[in-house]
């Protein structure tokens, strides 16, 4: 995979910034309008299939590679496990919203919500960096493949 | 401490394939897990026989998820971690030349969270969601030797699976759109409220054929031969011992029984595919060679045989015959405690004779008690158990199912059980006389002798086998099964104790 | 009424495709179309004539909203239950790939090894 | 409610076009326009964030498609198709459709939802006590994070799931088990 023509390359540089900030905006800003980790986490995995399609797996593997991925994926799982069990150890039980319980923010501001926008930024991570692992050893396969 | 039933294999299994991404180390991911599954065990033990319900988030119950462990979830809980413990310390032996053990044991991980999900969950979309969490895993484990028979099975397993869960979610799409509820205790208060049961039918229509799917029961049984003696011998245990019975039989039964209230006919329904699946999965059984694959369809014939009791203890509720029901209800439950012992023994056993022989063709092989007595012990222990013979645990529970069938008045389905008894009885004397008995035949291959690691599991397998024979003891049965049986029995009790009414 | 019958006929038309359909992807894809008419059914469910996104926006009364909302619940599942068939896809057309490496071709009846 | 009725109509039809077509692109295009309608008809439902998940999902699964089926020569694979099995989902649909005319009346209208039709159903109270309990504006998120945030617990776990297993299908490495490599 050898990456596609240069106009693709030059669009393709100028407009992931954007899609990647797009995507980290609607995961961390989900309690208040309509978005969520999930759809942020598309969007971010979506940023680097984009960058890889256009460059070819080997420029990119310097920028995000598979291990980063998949480290990614299991260290965010684990802290959405992490912020249940925090819960639990607080004696508030699993799951609990306990920031909101203790620091309720003000309503329709960034940092409401407790525990919701650190979980959303979690999922975010978790199904970006999954996602990308899914793409990449698909990508890789074929390359194999095609050996 | 109910959480840590399901966040301690999610940890683990998140953690496993993290350690791998850097170093592979295969003794630290096989201790990590026969460590979880040891605790795991000894929880549920700790917990047997407890009533409680766990509020998730704090939530009461209709808004938030709940935790219920009462009778029945307890004694699948002790299934579930005693299967899985035995067969991890069978892994660790026989999968020590594999490689990705990482991935492996945390699917494996994962496999077991969402049975605990399952077995404990009080919500429907939530068991649905747990109910994915295990199938997924397990579609993912059954491939996992990536060959090409291997890799057709799982995906057979997986187009099967998916197509039941697609109809479970309908099913469920539909009871909330007729009580407005997910709760399985809000459920069946609301059910009895509503006027016209129709859509009430269809959803329970669509959970039978969903859950059908993923327990076999027998017009959706075709996939299960394949993945059952496609997948790696320590995960065939694992899906014919505790994986179909916990997503298909234990999770149908949780909604039907506590969720719906029983509508009409479906314990009459639930009866006639037990005693389907039961005929047929005993026939085709009895023509096949393989020994996986014969012991795959038995899982089918077995599986009727719970679904069976399950379903005359469904009838004789609905005749007001709390007596009897309870019989044939302890009668199902404790044909799935003894099904998934001596079925996780046979599978596991069959592992130890394909690396002895090089292979599970019944016709190639034979004399197995001359090579390694103690295998063959214990396989002689397993199949004697399934057949019904008497001292073993598979006699008693079969009894009990007829004698509930006949105090009951249902004596067709008596003559049903007593002869798919015989077939049974019939193909596994066919195994007795190819494998054990008689002279050695076949090659043995170099890794002939099979160490400790091999046949410990199997012989606290077959010791099983036989001290769950005293289960049938009415003290015994009455602390063990009885309150399992109750649990589904009793749907108020299980209201009460969710919403506290 | 007519609304919950077409997502039925989409549900329908997906479940055609896995049960008569040869080819891998043909299948594969009669799964996602049946997890999609099963979502919108649930929306269809949630759905309240003349209602509004259950986002409260500054300045709305609680009760007000309560009358005009959208039922959020099946959203919330719906948001789960795509989730989820992501990851089905996602190892449905992994097993596919390897398939295809294995046999060369998508066609299931030039696949099928195994026995019943 | 007729603009529903026609992006649904549309999803339909290219739902039939997706499994009917001959050639393996244009199927998979067309069943983006089912995901992408059925995402516009979300819209008008009032389901913003399942509009947009379902927009960036729909993306990302004909990226995959697309990728795993490209260059394969996957033409439509014709003949032989059970016929048995087409007549026999026929009755059942059939079936279906009539038990639906039959018993619609049971069901709640549309347009009215649980909250309509059921009193103090957990609906109710997420959009009641949604913002002041959990803190969120937005209510689905409330849910899924923190009334119902063992289900999205449960949504990751099947997602990691699913992908662990992928990867490890498709990880190339030779293995030493019996069985293997063929």
């Amino acid at each position: 995979m050898s990456g596609m023509s240069p106009i693709v390359k030059t669009v393709t540089r100028w407009v992931s910034p954007f899609i990647l900030a797009f995507g980290i905006y609607i995961a961390l800003t989900g309690h208040l309008t309509p978005g969520g980790g999930f759809p942020g986490g598309v969007i971010i995995a979506g940023c680097f299939v984009l960058l890889t399609l256009a460059y070819g797996k080997e420029k990119v593997d310097g920028v995000f590679s598979l291990k980063s991925a998949s480290v990614t994926d299991s260290l965010a799982s684990l802290s959405f496990l992490c912020m249940g069990l925090l819960g639990y150890v607080f004696g508030r039980g699993f799951l609990n919203n306990f920031i909101q319980s203790g620091f309720p923010g003000k309503a329709f501001e960034l940092l409401s919500g407790g525990n919701m926008p650190i979980i959303n930024v979690a999922i975010g991570f978790k199904v970006g960096g999954s996602l990308f692992v899914v793409f990449a050893y698909l990508a890789l396969f074929r390359a194999i493949e095609e050996e | 401490m109910l959480p840590l039933f399901v966040a301690i294999p999610l940890g683990v299994g998140f953690l496993l394939p993290l350690i791998e991404e850097f170093r592979e180390r295969t003794r630290l991911f096989a201790v990590t897990v026969l460590l979880e599954t040891g605790l795991l065990l000894a929880l549920s033990l700790v917990k047997f026989g407890e009533k409680s319900i766990y509020r998730l988030g704090g939530w009461p119950p209709p808004i938030g998820i709940n935790y219920v462990l009462d009778g029945l979830s307890s004694l699948v809980l002790v299934v579930i971690s005693g299967i899985a413990f035995v067969t991890v310390l069978f892994a660790m032996t026989y999968m020590s030349k594999y490689e990705n053990l990482g991935k492996f044991y945390g699917l494996f991980s994962l496999m077991l969270a969402g049975m605990y999900g399952v077995a404990l969950t009080g919500d429907v979309f939530n068991m649905y969601v747990y109910l994915e969490v295990a199938a997924i895993s397990s579609y993912a484990l059954v491939g996992f030797n990536r060959g090409a028979e291997e890799l057709e099975a799982s995906f057979k397993y997986l187009i099967m699976g998916a197509v039941g869960s697609v109809f479970i979610l309908l099913g469920i799409a539909f009871l909330y759109g007729s009580v407005g509820s997910l709760n399985i205790a809000d459920i069946s208060v609301r059910v009895s409220e509503v006027s016209d049961q129709s859509f009430i039918l269809l959803s329970t229509a669509l959970f039978i054929v969903g859950f059908g799917l993923k327990a076999a029961f027998i017009p959706f049984h075709s996939w299960l031969p394949d993945a059952h003696s496609s997948a790696p011998t320590p995960i065939s245990a694992m899906l014919s011992g505790v994986l179909i019975k916990v997503l298909g039989v234990y999770a149908l039964s949780r909604i039907l029984f506590n969720g719906l209230n029983l509508p009409s006919l479906t314990p009459q329904l639930l009866t006639w595919i037990g005693a389907g699946s039961m005929f047929i999965g005993g026939m085709i059984a009895l023509g096949q060679n393989d020994l996986k694959r014969l012991l795959a369809y038995s899982s089918i014939s077995q599986m009727g045989y719970i679904t069976l009791g399950l379903g005359m203890g469904g009838i004789f509720i609905s005749q007001g015959k709390p007596a009897i029901a309870t019989l044939a209800l302890i009668g199902g439950l404790f044909h799935l405690v003894n099904h998934a012992t001596y079925k996780s023994l046979l599978f596991l056993f069959s592992g130890g004779v394909e690396r002895i022989f090089g292979t599970r063709d019944l016709s190639k092989i034979g004399g197995i008690t001359r090579v390694s007595p103690v295998s063959g012990a214990t396989g002689t222990i397993g199949t004697l158990s399934i057949s019904g013979v008497p001292p073993f645990n598979g006699f008693w529970s079969k009894l009990v199912i007829v004698i509930a069938a006949i105090w009951g008045g249902l004596y067709p389905i008596a003559g049903i059980v007593l002869f798919t008894s015989a077939i049974t009885l019939a193909y596994y004397l066919k195994v007795q006389r190819e494998l054990f008995l008689g002279e050695v035949v076949g090659e043995i291959a170099d890794k002939g002798k099979i160490s400790p690691g091999i046949y410990v599991p199997l012989l606290i397998l077959a010791i099983c086998c036989i001290g769950l024979g005293l289960l049938y003891l009415p003290e015994i049965r009455g602390i063990v099964l009885k309150p399992a049986a109750l649990a589904l029995q009793e749907g108020s009790e299980y209201t009460q104790l969710v919403l506290g009414l | 009424m007519l609304t919950y019958l077409l997502a039925f006929i989409l549900f329908a038309v997906g479940l055609y495709s896995v049960i008569n359909k040869r080819n891998l992807i043909k299948i594969i894809m009669g799964i996602i179309i049946m997890e999609h008419a099963v979502n919108a059914f649930l929306i269809l469910i949630g759905y309240r004539i003349s209602g509004k996104a259950p986002i409260l926006e500054k300045g709305t009364s609680v009760t007000e909203f309560v009358n005009s909302a959208m039922d959020p619940l099946p959203q919330a599942l719906v948001i789960t239950s795509i989730v989820i068939s992501l990851g089905v896809v996602a190892l449905m057309v992994a097993l596919a790939v390897r398939l295809y490496q294995h046999y060369g071709t998508f066609d299931i009846t030039e696949i099928r090894k195994l026995r019943g | 409610m007729v603009l529903i009725q026609i992006f649904l109509v549309f999803t339909i039809i290219a739902a039939l076009i997706a499994v009917e077509a001959p050639s393996a692109l244009s199927s998979i295009i067309s069943l983006g326009a089912v995901g992408f309608g059925l995402s516009i008809a979300f819209l008008w439902l009032g389901a913003p964030d399942i509009a947009i998940t379902q927009v960036v999902v729909e993306i990302l699964t004909l990226v995959i498609l697309i990728r795993a089926t490209i260059g394969k020569g996957v033409t439509e694979i014709r003949g032989n198709e059970s016929k048995t099995l087409l007549i026999g989902s026929l009755i059942l649909f059939g079936l279906g459709s009539a038990f639906f005319a039959n018993y619609l009346s049971a069901f709640p209208e549309f347009g009215k939802s649980a909250i309509d039709v059921f009193s103090e159903t957990p609906s109710q109270f997420y959009l009641k006590f949604g913002l002041e309990k959990a803190g969120g504006a937005n209510v689905v998120n409330d849910i899924l994070l923190d009334f119902r945030a063992y289900d999205t617990l449960g949504e990751a776990t099947v997602l990691f799931t699913a992908i662990l297993g992928a990867i490890t299908l498709l990880n190339k490495d030779v293995f030493f088990g019996e069985g293997g490599e063929k």
